[in-house]
């Protein structure tokens, strides 16, 4: 890994952690419309990953992606104002929060809330491109709660079965909302949930923003030469309620701090400064110009204007 | 995703009974009358209690045999409880929205609703399911999907739009030998109380109910809905608007709204769910056929948009029916 | 289970086209226009060419990359073939009975139905659904589920009647921008036959067909019903019975329906789907909302009873409309 | 295993054998309602695995388990009056050769198509057991075809977080209708799908009835001490088309000829002779009878009526 990547990874956690703080603050102070998700946590696994992807490379992020998003390609003032359900959001109004933040100029497909239905979408992207012979990949984010899902495991067989080049990234955050993983499941080590269907599966540090970008772009190029599907269990912490009305109390404070101590982001600016690949002065310019970028998003936001009642019906099908 | 939004806890509502407290003490009663009932789903146990809280009041008194957390496989679990219920026990299934219902989809239109016709073996299960919009939850936490149950025989689907039928319809729906989906409404849940001094009634599945007498126009509706033709029929006054609240929707209590309408000559049917193929469809049709000679002008039908409902607060106004375009329906068709 | 019930191979039928083959060939002449379109599904493929044999002619043209074998996971390959279709891909998706569709359910009415309303993103595939029962099948595999899709916003479904409409719907819904399901009437496969010399054209979707012209009462149908109407307006004789084919029940061409109720007076709509909330209730509330003046006498719906399709064929006769119901209902109809 | 039980196997596995190749001619003559589905070759599997189970516990037999049905003492009238649409039939005429056919004063539940929709029941079925603190097992069978659907993992799973007493018994018979395993699958042991949910499994020879009796045995009494839930891999092979009208030319005939030196009823006769349990003539002699009552279940079959059209409608809902 380049000085140069590392530094851009650091770039977009911690752009990402801004991010999410702020839409924290805007929440608490009822700016916020509907409900929306905490990132926190799950930096360095969005960041990490999103960034080991090649420009054409097809990407299905989820709702603790913000990061995922915004590496791929996707702008700020967009996805903030769709957090607003603005007409400049990325689904003009349409869905809500992260949901539907899809846009095929960059290669992202957009969620809906049956978790996990992006699955089988991402494979099939991947056969679209064996198909076509073409020399992509995709890749797609679950939570640990959806390797429980039959739908995951469906598609991880038909990816095997058909040699897809697809990358599976398993967040394991150790909730499936406040369900922990022992009443979730009574296997303890995923990678079993890839040996189930033939798929080459390995356990990561998921707040280990190198080591998240190394496997998953280790296995990204494995996918791309041939060798089919693979899923990386990430393994982390959502450091925050389920969503921004939860107070997770149901979450032992011992196991938050724990984790805390363990923060992806301060982490690597930590590991980068240490390694003098820059310093702190740098970090907090970093922040600095994440903090004014993501205050012009909320501005741009808030001023974008309200979807028109009167384009309701507009777009349920596609040429009309 | 489920985010609870809005959905906390709020503070205690005095002498009144909540929407929500009638559902939490429904199962509550139901659960101290008979050992065989109990509640599963997706965090409804635990500290947490259901993403709407539903069922926290339940963990304490009954414990984690009898609020069971399930992991988030929709069709595992309901399937599950079809196996407990054809061994005689009676889950009542959470649905964390009834949004998610569709995930289950097979075990419920496939297994469940087809098994007493085929073999004779009762499957008394109920799915609470929380239903409908207009507090700005998006396409995927918003739906009312009851239109595709009252087409699958063998199912009974029920909507509760007051309090007491919250109680009671949830209570009817447990004792009932056939699978019961109990849809509730959302937006109801912290916003509608009644002072309920006793244990309220059972009601009876397939009732409707008449929310409200009048004389020139039937208004027929169900769920959140009634609150809204109420508000159209008191805006418009006096003893003009009759509203009928079907309270089950499958089946179908037609003979109360043919009553209405031999009486009024005019019938409107409203519901937040797709306007298309909803239910007002098959109202609108049982008027066609049988309340020909009854009909002083054309039927009319509220309901949602043709389209997924939209999450941006005017978009979603837009999708729905609400008093004002109620009422303003009702005063052109006593025009016609 | 799928059990291909005498639907094995059957001789050639010389210079006639079965509705099957219309299938087929709609299917090879799209494959051979456009590289884009394959097909996808359970047995598809290798020798067997489909629990039909509707793929079969295709594999040995266009081999396992354009004809591919899927495990048995609807939901999975339906998403998959979301994933192709996005990616610009037309995935024509084969379900081995109609009466699996419900397994796939949420792939197709949560993602596929709502991605280019919510972000813009066209998903071009087709399901092909071989529906409709009369052939001694049972619950699972006779089953007309489209009311389920009708009700869902952003799809399209249409129901051929036809060798030629088989083929021209087919063909216009492979080239259509959205999903699209095709439901196949199983019990025309190989009884319908038509003399087809140049290959049929594409019909547009959305557009009804009259299907033979009358002046006194309406038909309004779809599928292989379209032929018992048929037989009733013949037994009835004359040009006493317009019936028209739906062709697409999603969208509804109600303005067709309007048109000939309007001449008529008269309506009358059967379908083999449960009657209840089915695709007639909507044509019927439409009926009553926006033809009411032109309505000489009730409406009649004629459809499946409230129960699981059953297998035995006293029952099964007993469940679904025929010539001999709809002759009856007519007959009637004219006396009011 | 007592000499009475492996003599009550063998009696059975003739009588499945028998029933089945009654209703091939059945079908073959014409006499026959609809499709019925061919069960040669899993003999020793739905009969070994029936028998394993105590009085009380609950199967829900698929397709191919006659067998199974039989053993648990439903009436082969009932089944063949089921096969021809009949009154007398288990359903009544409602549903269609062996689906439907549950009779919980059996403690046998019925199946629909949709594959694998019982399996959760049976594990629901367990689960009421556990809630009630009976000594009860249930019991499922599943396909190859099946362990690719969604809803098996989530059942699996479901069962291990719960340890419900269930038994899933996988028919791994090489084919899902047309399909060969390695165009379902990329994995070549099925107990890796157990793994995947920490659930014990064991691949066994399913041609053998010795070895299915005592390992499913082994595992129901497991299950009833507490253990919770097992996956047992029985191997065997479809010998006819996946139904009657199949004509399975894509089988090839290498792979028939081979498990027929393995055909599960032969081998299991031959085994008992040579053991000196019994000798042919008794061989012919079960045979026999069991062709007897066979013949007396189509004669019921024929005679019975089919149902009276006026009760089309009765009992879809229950207490009406
Ligand atoms: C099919 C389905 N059922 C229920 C839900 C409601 N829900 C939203 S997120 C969630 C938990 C998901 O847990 P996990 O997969 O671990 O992802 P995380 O939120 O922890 O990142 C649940 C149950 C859903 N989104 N989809
Ligand atoms: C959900 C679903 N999809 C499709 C079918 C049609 N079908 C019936 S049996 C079968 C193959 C099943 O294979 P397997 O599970 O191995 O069982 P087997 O018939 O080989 O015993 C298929 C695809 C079905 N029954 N259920
Ligand atoms: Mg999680
Ligand atoms: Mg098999």
């Amino acid at each position: 890994m380049s000085d140069a990547v590392r530094r851009t990874i650091l770039e977009w956690m911690i752009f990402t952690r801004v991010f999410d703080e702020r839409l924290e603050s805007l929440w608490k102070q009822g700016r916020g419309v509907g409900g929306t998700f905490n990132q926190r946590g799950h930096e360095a696994i969005s960041v990490g990953a999103g960034m080991a992807l090649g420009p054409d490379d097809v990407v299905a992020p989820l709702h603790r992606d913000v990061g995922c998003y915004l590496v791929r390609g996707m702008d700020p003032r967009r996805i903030m104002a769709n957090q607003l359900g603005r007409e400049t959001g990325v689904t003009g109004g349409r869905d809500a929060n992260l949901h539907g933040c899809g846009d095929l100029s960059l290669n992202i497909i957009g969620f809906v809330s049956h978790l996990p239905q992006s699955l089988p979408v991402a494979v099939g992207a991947a056969m679209s491109f064996t198909y076509r012979s073409e020399s992509r990949v995709a890749m797609n984010f679950v939570g640990d709660g959806s390797t429980n899902t039959g739908l995951f495991h469906e598609s991880l067989n038909l990816a095997a079965v058909q040699r897809a080049p697809v990358v599976v990234v398993v967040e394991n955050n150790q909730y499936a909302y406040s369900t922990p993983l022992a009443q979730q499941m009574a296997v303890e080590d995923l990678t079993a949930r890839g040996a189930a269907h033939g798929v080459p599966a390995v356990a990561i540090d998921g707040n280990d923003a190198d080591v998240v970008y190394e496997t998953v772009g280790a296995f990204v190029e494995k996918a791309r030469q041939g060798d089919g599907p693979a899923l990386i269990v990430a393994n982390t912490m959502r450091m925050r309620g389920h969503a921004i009305h939860d107070g997770y109390e149901y979450v032992p404070p011992e196991l938050l701090e724990q984790w805390e101590q363990r923060d992806p982001v301060d982490r690597y600016a930590r590991r980068l400064i240490e390694e003098g690949i820059l310093e702190q002065a740098a970090v907090d310019a970093i922040r600095a110009d994440a903090e004014a970028t993501v205050a012009d998003a909320v501005a741009y936001a808030e001023s974008s204007a309200f979807p028109d009642p009167a384009t309701l019906t507009d777009g349920v099908y596609a040429d009309e | 995703m489920s985010e609870n939004f809005g959905f906390t806890d709020e503070a205690e509502t005095g002498n009144a009974m909540t929407y929500l407290q009638a559902i939490s003490g429904a199962l509550a009663a139901e659960m101290r009358r008979d050992d065989r009932v109990f509640v599963m789903g997706e965090d409804v146990g635990g500290q947490f209690g259901g993403a709407f809280k539903v069922t926290k009041p339940l963990v304490a008194e009954f414990g984690d045999r009898r609020v069971m957390n399930m992991p988030m496989t929709e069709m595992a679990f309901v399937g599950a409880g079809t196996g407990m219920a054809l061994m005689g026990l009676r889950p009542v299934i959470e649905m964390q929205f009834a949004d998610f219902i569709s995930t289950a989809f097979d075990a419920i239109v496939q297994f469940a609703a087809t098994t007493h016709y085929r073999w004779g073996a009762p499957v008394p299960w109920v799915i609470r399911a929380p239903a409908d919009g207009g507090i700005r939850s998006g396409p995927f936490h918003s739906q009312n999907p009851e239109s595709w149950f009252v087409h699958t025989p063998g199912l009974k689907v029920v909507v509760p739009s007051t309090v007491e039928d919250a109680w009671g319809l949830l209570v009817s729906a447990i004792r009932d030998e056939n699978p019961v989906i109990y849809f509730e409404s959302k937006p109801l849940y912290r916003r509608l109380t009644a002072a309920v001094t006793a244990e309220p009634a059972p009601v009876a599945i397939g009732m409707a109910r008449l929310a409200r007498p009048g004389e020139a126009v039937t208004v027929v509706t169900y769920g959140a809905m009634v609150h809204e033709a109420l508000a159209a029929a008191d805006s418009i006054g006096g003893d003009v608007v009759e509203v009928i609240d079907l309270r089950s929707v499958k089946p179908l209590d037609l003979d109360t709204v043919a009553v209405s309408v031999a009486k009024t000559g005019r019938l409107l049917i409203a519901h937040a769910a797709n306007r298309l193929a909803g239910v007002g469809a098959e109202v609108a049709a049982f008027a066609a056929e049988e309340l020909f000679t009854d009909l002083d002008a054309p039927v009319v039908r509220l309901g949602g948009a043709d389209v997924p409902v939209p999450f941006s607060p005017p978009l979603e106004d837009a999708y729905r029916p609400d008093a004002g375009r109620i009422g303003a329906a009702v005063r052109e068709l006593l025009e016609f």
